[in-house]
C-alpha cells in the first residue's frame, strides 16, 4: 500500500487547539440501553421521514419505524426492540422541533426477523454484485437506500442519492474521507483503528456501485494510528487496482469537500456546484463503514460512534451508542461532568451546533458532544472590524469575511452577493481568528438566509406571472 | 438543570473555537515592537525624546477617554491603540518640537482622525499620520528644526539629510554617514533615526504574523528602484538610492505606518499595490515636490485609495473561473 | 509638451479643483454614494468641462472681448455653460436613463456648478490661450473625477463607521474631504 | 445707449443660439415621459415602506400611471390621498378599512423564561435561526427587535423583551409582518378590542411550562365570543379578526392570562411618520 501526499494546498485553513488526545486512545463502547430512546424523524437532510408506527405499537430491533418521504429523504429503524410510547415534537441538534418515535426498550434487543432472513441471502448476493456489478448495482442502492444511510460525517445527506449521479455526470474518484479535522471528535479515528478492514470493503462496494477506477483514503497526519490500522489493512486486498491512502497535512478545513477533493485530485468544484460535477465523490469513514454493515449484515442504521468529550466530562469516551439516546444519558455514561460547563455542542467546535439543554437525542450524524468550561469559551462582540485581514488569508473559498459581514450588518445584500456570500461553506476559519471576535460566520448565515428567500421569492413571482 | 440564569448555556452560533487573539494583543505587540525605536529616541535625543514619546502618550489616552465619554459609549482606551497612536506621534516629531505642540498633534490625531468617525476600525487615515500632517501645515517651522543627536556634538540645530540635500543639492553619501543612518546617529525626528531599532520591532510584529512582508518590501522596494532610476540617469541630480531608503521617515512609514491594518488593504496583491503606490509618491514628493519629506503625505494618499484597492483585488473566488 | 504635462499635473494633483480650490463640492458629496453612478457623473463633468471651457473661450476672445463687454462675462458662461448641461442631460435620458436616474438632480446641478464656471473664469484669469484653456479645462475635470473616485471608495468606509451623532451623514463626508485634502497637499510645491 | 444694445444684443444672441441647439437636442433625442408620475410620487407618504408590495413609493406611483396598478394599495395613505389620486388618474377605488399591527404575544421577560444565554448578532432571525431560538416557548417574541427596527414609523417598542405596537402610531405597511421570523405580528381591522395574544401551537402542559400567559387551548374563550368569532385551530385560539365582536368579561374569564380586550379601539390616523431616511 503506496503512501501519497496531498499534491495540492487549497488557500487559507487554520489550525486550532485540537486537543485530541482526551479520546483519540479511548477504545470504542458500547453503551447499554438507555430507559428511554427518541428516534427523530428529521435526522438527515431533506423532507423528514414519516412514522409508519403509532403509540402502543411493539417494534423490533431494526424495524422501519420511519419511511422516507420522497428522493431526497431517509428511513429510520427502530434502535431496538420495545413499546412506542408515544409520537411527539421533539427538539433537534439543530433547534427546531420535529417528529420524533419515543421508544420504551425491552430490554431485549431482539432483531427483527426479517433482517435476519435477509443477512444469510447477503453472501450470494455479493458474489453476484461482484461479478457483474452493472446489474445488481440498483438492489445494492436499494440496500443502501433501505438502511436509511445519510453522510455521517454532520450534513445527513441521504448517501443512496449521493451515490446515484445522474448518467452525465460520470464518477471517476472515489475519497473515502477519514480526516476527522474538526478539534476533539475522535469517532473516525476509532473508527478506522478498530475496523480497518470493514471500511475498507465498503468502500469498495462503494467504488463499485459508482463504477470510479480511483479510491483514496484521505487522513490527516496527525492520526498515525488510524493509518497504520489502515495500511495495513489493505494488504488484504491486494489485487485491487489504482487505491491509496493519502496524508494529509494536519490543518482545519481538510475534511472539507471541496479543499479535500482539491488537495487530492487538483480539480476544482465549481461554485455552486457538486463534487459529482469534478467526477468526484466523497464519502465519509463512518458511512462507508454503515454501508458495509448494511450490504454484508442487512443491518439498517441505528447506531453510531459519538466521541463524547471536553475538559468538563469526568472520562471522555467514544460511545457506540443507538441513534435516540439522548445527550444526558451518554454523559452519564461517560462519568457526569467534573466542573463547570459553560457550552454544550453537538459535532465539534469548528461547525457544531450549541446546544440549549442535554435532553436531546442523538441522530445518525451525531459525531460527537463537546463540552467547554467557561474558561474555553470564546465570547463573541460586536466591536468594530479592524481590517486586519486574517480572515481573508484564512478563508479556504477565498472570500472576504471581513467585508462581506459589514455589508451584511448594513443590510448590503445585493454587495454581499455581488462578493459572492453563497459560496461560503462555514467553516469557521474566519470567526476563529477575528481578533475583534466579530460573529463572522453567523452574519454570512443570516445573509446566506436572506438572499436565498430572496430568490426564492422572486422565483415565486416569476412562476405567477407565467401562469 | 435548574432555571437560573447563570447555569443556562450559551448558545451561539459556529465557530465555538476561538484562536485567543484580540484587539488589545495586537495593540500590545505593536507597543513591544516599538520599544527598540523608542528606547534608541531615548539614546539618541535623551530627555526631549522621553518628553514627547510621555506627551503624545498620555495626551493621546486622555483624548481618547475624553472623547468616548463625551460621546456616550464604552471607554476605549483598554484596546490600547491610543498608546500605539501616541508613540507613533511621537516618534514622528522632531526632539525640540514644544510639548504643547505634541499636545495639539495628539488631540488632532484621536478626535479628528479617530473619534468622530467612531473610533478604532472606523479610521479611513491613520491617525497619527494626519496628526503629523497637521502639525507639519500648521507649524512649518518648529516641526522643521531639527536637533542633533546627543551622541553627536552639542550643536542645537542641524539638517537631516533630506533637509541637507534640499538646501545644497547633491552631495555625496558617505558610507560612515550611510552607517550612522543605519543606527540612527543622525538628525531627524524621533523615529525616524535608527532604522535598525525600527527593523527590530518589524521584525517582531513580522513574527507574530501581524504585518505582512508585502507592504514594507514592494514599499522600499519601489523607493529604491525608483531612485536608482533617477541615479543611474543622472548621478550628478539625484542622490543614490541607499540614501533614499536609510534617510527620513521611510523605514518608520514602511514598517509602521503603512502597515497600520485598519488603513490598508487586506488583501494580499493589494498590499503589494498599496506599498507600490506609497513608493512612487514618496519619491515622487521628495524629488519635486516642496516638502523635503513626502512619506506621511503619500501613506496617508494611499489610505485614501484603500477601499478602491480592497475592491480592485477581490480574491479569485474557490471554483469560480477568473475572469467572473 | 513639458508645459501642457505640468498644466495637468498642476490641476489635478496640486491645486486640484475640489481638494484644494474647493469646487465642485456639491457633486462630489451628492454623487459619491455608488461606484458606478460616480463614473457616469465624471463622463458627463468631463465633457461638458472640456467643451464648456473651448466654447466659453470662443465667446470670451471673439465676442465679449471685442466688444468690449467682459463684464458680461458671468452671465454669457453660465448661459452657455447652462445649454451645454441641458444638452447633456436630454443626450443622458436617452442614451442611459438608468445613469440619468442615478445622477438624479445633480446633473442639472453641474449648471450652477462652480468647478465649471471657475474653470471658464480661471482661463481667462490666467490668460490661457485656446489649446491651454481646454486642456486646463479637462485637467481640472479629471482632477474632480480623481477627487469623486478616491472619495467614493472613502464613502463606502464612511457609511459603515459609527460617528456620534451630530457628525453622521454629510457632516463626516465633510471631515473625511478635509482629511484627504490634507493629505493632498502633500503635493504641493509640485509645480512652480 | 449704444453700449445697452450691443450688450443685450450680444447675449441675446448667445442666449438664441443655445435655445435653436437645445431645441434641436429635445426635438431629435428627447424622450417622453408622463408627467403625472412626479405628481403621484408628491401624493404618496415617501415612507418607502414596501407596504404596496412595490419597490418604494416611486415604483408604486409609476405602477399606477403606466400599468394601471390599484390606487388604494398605499396602507399610510389617509382617505385624502386616495381621493386626490383619484381624480388625478380619474380612478375609482374603495378605501380599504385601516389595518394596524399587533404582536400576537404576551411573553415578556418576567411570563416567559429563557432556555439558553444567546450570544450572537442582536437580531430575531439570527437568534432564531441559532438553535430555535432562546426562548423555552418555540413560538414566542424573541425581543431582539427587528420588527422594531424595520418600522419606518417608529411605531413598536420593545417592552419588558416584548415587542408591543403603539396603534396610533402604525402606518398600517406591514414591514414588521414581514420581518418577524416567528410569524407573530398581524395586521388586523383598527377597530377590533379583543386579542388573543398566544401564537404557541404546542400543547397545554408544554404551553404552561414555557410561559405564564401562553394560551393552554382551554377554548372557553371559544364559547363566550359569538358568531365563532374566536375559534380553535389545534391546541390554539384564534381571533377571527373579520368579525367585529366584543365581550365584557372575555379577559377576565381566560385561564390563560393570554386574552386583552381593548377599551378604546383605535380609529383615528395619526401618523407621525419618522424623518425619511436617505433624502438629500
Amino acid at each position: 500500500m503506496k503512501l501519497l501526499k496531498a499534491k495540492h494546498k487549497s488557500h487559507g485553513g487554520v489550525h486550532p487547539k485540537y486537543r485530541k488526545n482526551l479520546v483519540q486512545d479511548m477504545a470504542i463502547e458500547e453503551m447499554p440501553l438507555p430507559q428511554l430512546l427518541r428516534v427523530s424523524m428529521a435526522q438527515h437532510l431533506g423532507a423528514p421521514a414519516r412514522p409508519v408506527v403509532k403509540k402502543g405499537d411493539t417494534v423490533l430491533r431494526g424495524q422501519l419505524i420511519g419511511e422516507a418521504a420522497g428522493f431526497i429523504s431517509a428511513a429510520v429503524h427502530a434502535p431496538t426492540s420495545g413499546t412506542v410510547k408515544a409520537v411527539t415534537p421533539c427538539p433537534t441538534p439543530a433547534g427546531p422541533q420535529a417528529p420524533a418515535i419515543e421508544i420504551e426498550p425491552d430490554g431485549e434487543d431482539r432483531w427483527d426477523p426479517e433482517v435476519e432472513k435477509s443477512a444469510a441471502a447477503r453472501d450470494g448476493l455479493i458474489a453476484e454484485f461482484q461479478k457483474s456489478p452493472g446489474a445488481k448495482k440498483d438492489v445494492v442502492l436499494g440496500i443502501i437506500a433501505d438502511a436509511g444511510i445519510v453522510g455521517m460525517g454532520g450534513a445527513g445527506f441521504p448517501t443512496h442519492v449521493k451515490l446515484s449521479p445522474p448518467p452525465k455526470k460520470p464518477i471517476d474518484t472515489l475519497i473515502i474521507n477519514g480526516a476527522e479535522c474538526e478539534p476533539y471528535l475522535s469517532s473516525d479515528n476509532r473508527l478506522m483503528i478498530e475496523h480497518a478492514e470493514r471500511i475498507w470493503s465498503g468502500a469498495l462496494l462503494v467504488r463499485k456501485v459508482l463504477g470510479a477506477g480511483t479510491l483514496r483514503v484521505a487522513i490527516e497526519e496527525n492520526k498515525p494510528e488510524a493509518i497504520a490500522a489502515m495500511e495495513k489493512a489493505a494488504g488484504d486486498f491486494g489485487g485491487e487496482a489504482d487505491v491509496a491512502i493519502v496524508v494529509l497535512k494536519t490543518e482545519y478545513p481538510q475534511g472539507a469537500e471541496k479543499q479535500q477533493i482539491y488537495a487530492i485530485t487538483g480539480r476544482e468544484v465549481p461554485a455552486g456546484g457538486l463534487p459529482m460535477d469534478v467526477g468526484t465523490v466523497v464519502q465519509n469513514v463512518g458511512t462507508t463503514y454503515a454501508v458495509w454493515d448494511a450490504v454484508v449484515n442487512a443491518r439498517p442504521l441505528i447506531q453510531r460512534v459519538t466521541s463524547l468529550t471536553g475538559s468538563p466530562v469526568s472520562t471522555p469516551r467514544n460511545v457506540l451508542a443507538r441513534v435516540g439516546t439522548s445527550y444526558a444519558d451518554m454523559l452519564a455514561f461517560c462519568g457526569g461532568t467534573a466542573g463547570d460547563v459553560a457550552k454544550a455542542i453537538s459535532g465539534g467546535p469548528m461547525m457544531g451546533l450549541a446546544q440549549a439543554s442535554l435532553d436531546i437525542p442523538t441522530t445518525k450524524t451525531t459525531s460527537g458532544i463537546v463540552l467547554l468550561t467557561p474558561a474555553e469559551l470564546s465570547v463573541y462582540g460586536s466591536t468594530p472590524c479592524i481590517s486586519c485581514g486574517r480572515c481573508v488569508d484564512g478563508c479556504p473559498m477565498n472570500l472576504m469575511p471581513c467585508e462581506l459581514s459589514q455589508m451584511l450588518e448594513a443590510e448590503d445584500y445585493d454587495a454581499a452577493e455581488e462578493y459572492n456570500v453563497l459560496d461560503c461553506i462555514e467553516c469557521g476559519c474566519c470567526a476563529f481568528q477575528c481578533p475583534a471576535h466579530r460573529p463572522l460566520v453567523q452574519h454570512i448565515r443570516q445573509g446566506k438566509a436572506r438572499i436565498m428567500a430572496k430568490r426564492r421569492a422572486e422565483r415565486q413571482a416569476a412562476a405567477k406571472d407565467e401562469s | 438543570m435548574t432555571d437560573t440564569e447563570e447555569q443556562l448555556y450559551i448558545v451561539s452560533s459556529s465557530p465555538h473555537a476561538h484562536s485567543g487573539d484580540s484587539v488589545r494583543r495586537i495593540m500590545l505587540d505593536v507597543i513591544i515592537a516599538l520599544l527598540p525605536a523608542c528606547a534608541a529616541a531615548v539614546f539618541f535625543f535623551r530627555i526631549d525624546a522621553a518628553r514627547l514619546i510621555a506627551t503624545c502618550v498620555a495626551a493621546c489616552v486622555a483624548t481618547e477617554w475624553l472623547c468616548r465619554k463625551a460621546m456616550g459609549r464604552d471607554s476605549g482606551i483598554t484596546d490600547l491603540s491610543a498608546v500605539v497612536t501616541g508613540i507613533l506621534l511621537a516618534l514622528n516629531l522632531p526632539p525640540s518640537l514644544p510639548t504643547w505642540m505634541a499636545v495639539v498633534g495628539s488631540i488632532v490625531a484621536i478626535a479628528i482622525a479617530k473619534q468622530l468617525f467612531g473610533g478604532i476600525g472606523y479610521n479611513p487615515f491613520n491617525p497619527a499620520l494626519v496628526g503629523r500632517a497637521a502639525l507639519l501645515i500648521s507649524f512649518t517651522g518648529p516641526m522643521t528644526t531639527w536637533s542633533n543627536p546627543a551622541t553627536l556634538t552639542a550643536a542645537t540645530t542641524a539638517a537631516t539629510p533630506l533637509r541637507l540635500l534640499r538646501r545644497y543639492g547633491v552631495y555625496d553619501f558617505t558610507p560612515t554617514m550611510a552607517t550612522n543612518a543605519f543606527l540612527g546617529n543622525i538628525g531627524g525626528s524621533l523615529g525616524e533615526a535608527s532604522v535598525l531599532a525600527l527593523l527590530i520591532g518589524a521584525a517582531w510584529l513580522l513574527w507574530r504574523r501581524w504585518i505582512s512582508w508585502h507592504i514594507p518590501v514592494f514599499y522600499v522596494g519601489t523607493v529604491a528602484l525608483f531612485a536608482l532610476a533617477l541615479w543611474l540617469i543622472d548621478p550628478q541630480q539625484n542622490m543614490p538610492p541607499h540614501f533614499h531608503v536609510l534617510t527620513g521617515g521611510l523605514m518608520l512609514g514602511a514598517l509602521f505606518m503603512a502597515t497600520d491594518m485598519v488603513t490598508s488593504p487586506v488583501t494580499k496583491p493589494g498590499m503589494a499595490i498599496f506599498g507600490v503606490g506609497c513608493g512612487i509618491l514618496t519619491m515622487v514628493i521628495r524629488r519635486w515636490g516642496g516638502y523635503p519629506e513626502g512619506t506621511s503625505f503619500a501613506i496617508l494618499i494611499m489610505n485614501a485609495f484603500t477601499p478602491l484597492i480592497n475592491r480592485a483585488t477581490r480574491p479569485r473566488v474557490f471554483g469560480k473561473k477568473r475572469s467572473a | 509638451m513639458t508645459e501642457y504635462l505640468l498644466l495637468v499635473v498642476g490641476a489635478v494633483l496640486v491645486n486640484n479643483f475640489v481638494l484644494t480650490r474647493f469646487l465642485g463640492i456639491c457633486p462630489f458629496l451628492g454623487v459619491s454614494k455608488k461606484l458606478s453612478t460616480a463614473l457616469g457623473m465624471c463622463g458627463a463633468v468631463v465633457f461638458v468641462m472640456t467643451s464648456a471651457s473651448a466654447v466659453v473661450w470662443l465667446v470670451e476672445a471673439y465676442l465679449l472681448v471685442p466688444l468690449k463687454i467682459e463684464y458680461m462675462r458671468t452671465i454669457a458662461f453660465i448661459l452657455v455653460i447652462a445649454s451645454f448641461v441641458q444638452l447633456v442631460d436630454i443626450a443622458l435620458k436617452k442614451i442611459s436613463p438608468a445613469l440619468h436616474g442615478a445622477l438624479g438632480i445633480f446633473l442639472p446641478l453641474i449648471t450652477t456648478n462652480c468647478a465649471v464656471l471657475g474653470v471658464a473664469r480661471l482661463n481667462v484669469q490666467f490668460k490661457y490661450g485656446f489649446g491651454k484653456a481646454v486642456m486646463f479645462g479637462f485637467a481640472a475635470s479629471l482632477g474632480f473625477s480623481l477627487a469623486l473616485v478616491i472619495f467614493t471608495g472613502l464613502r463606502e468606509k464612511i457609511d459603515r463607521a459609527d460617528p456620534p451623532k451630530a457628525f453622521q451623514g454629510v457632516a463626516i463626508a465633510l471631515v473625511t474631504a478635509g482629511l484627504l485634502s490634507l493629505a493632498f497637499m502633500g503635493f504641493a510645491g509640485l509645480v512652480k | 445707449m449704444g453700449a445697452l444694445v450691443t450688450t443685450a444684443s450680444a447675449i441675446g444672441g448667445v442666449g438664441l443660439v443655445c435655445a435653436v441647439a437645445l431645441a434641436l437636442a429635445a426635438r431629435f433625442l428627447g424622450v417622453e415621459e408622463d408627467q403625472r408620475i412626479e405628481e403621484v410620487v408628491d401624493l404618496l407618504p415617501g415612507a418607502n415602506c414596501g407596504g404596496c408590495g412595490f419597490a418604494g413609493c416611486a415604483d408604486y406611483a409609476k405602477a399606477m400611471v403606466i400599468e394601471g396598478a390599484a390606487i388604494n394599495l398605499c396602507a399610510p395613505c389617509g382617505a385624502e390621498t386616495l381621493q386626490a389620486l383619484s381624480e388625478l388618474l380619474g380612478r375609482k377605488a374603495e378605501a380599504t378599512e385601516k389595518e394596524v399591527a399587533i404582536v400576537l404575544c404576551g411573553g415578556n421577560a418576567t411570563s416567559a423564561p429563557r432556555r439558553s444565554a444567546y450570544n450572537g448578532v442582536a437580531d430575531c432571525a439570527a437568534a432564531h435561526a441559532v438553535g430555535g431560538g432562546d426562548k423555552v416557548c418555540q413560538y414566542g417574541c424573541l425581543g431582539y427587535g427587528s420588527c422594531a427596527r424595520v418600522c419606518p414609523s417608529g411605531a413598536i417598542e420593545l417592552v419588558d423583551g416584548l415587542a408591543t405596537v403603539h396603534p396610533d402610531l402604525c402606518i398600517g405597511c406591514g414591514a414588521c409582518v414581514r420581518t418577524c421570523p416567528r410569524h407573530l405580528i398581524k395586521m388586523v381591522p383598527a377597530t377590533r378590542v379583543v386579542h388573543v395574544l398566544c401564537s404557541s401551537r404546542a400543547k397545554g402542559p408544554v404551553v404552561k411550562k414555557a410561559c405564564t400567559v401562553g394560551c393552554i387551548g382551554c377554548s372557553i374563550c371559544t364559547k363566550l365570543a359569538e358568531d365563532n368569532a374566536i375559534r380553535m385551530e389545534g391546541p390554539l385560539a384564534v381571533v377571527d379578526y373579520s368579525k367585529q365582536f366584543d365581550h365584557p368579561e372575555i379577559a377576565e374569564k381566560c385561564p390563560g392570562h393570554c386574552i386583552v380586550r381593548h377599551q378604546t379601539p383605535n380609529t383615528e390616523h395619526r401618523a407621525s411618520l419618522k424623518e425619511p431616511a436617505g433624502t438629500s
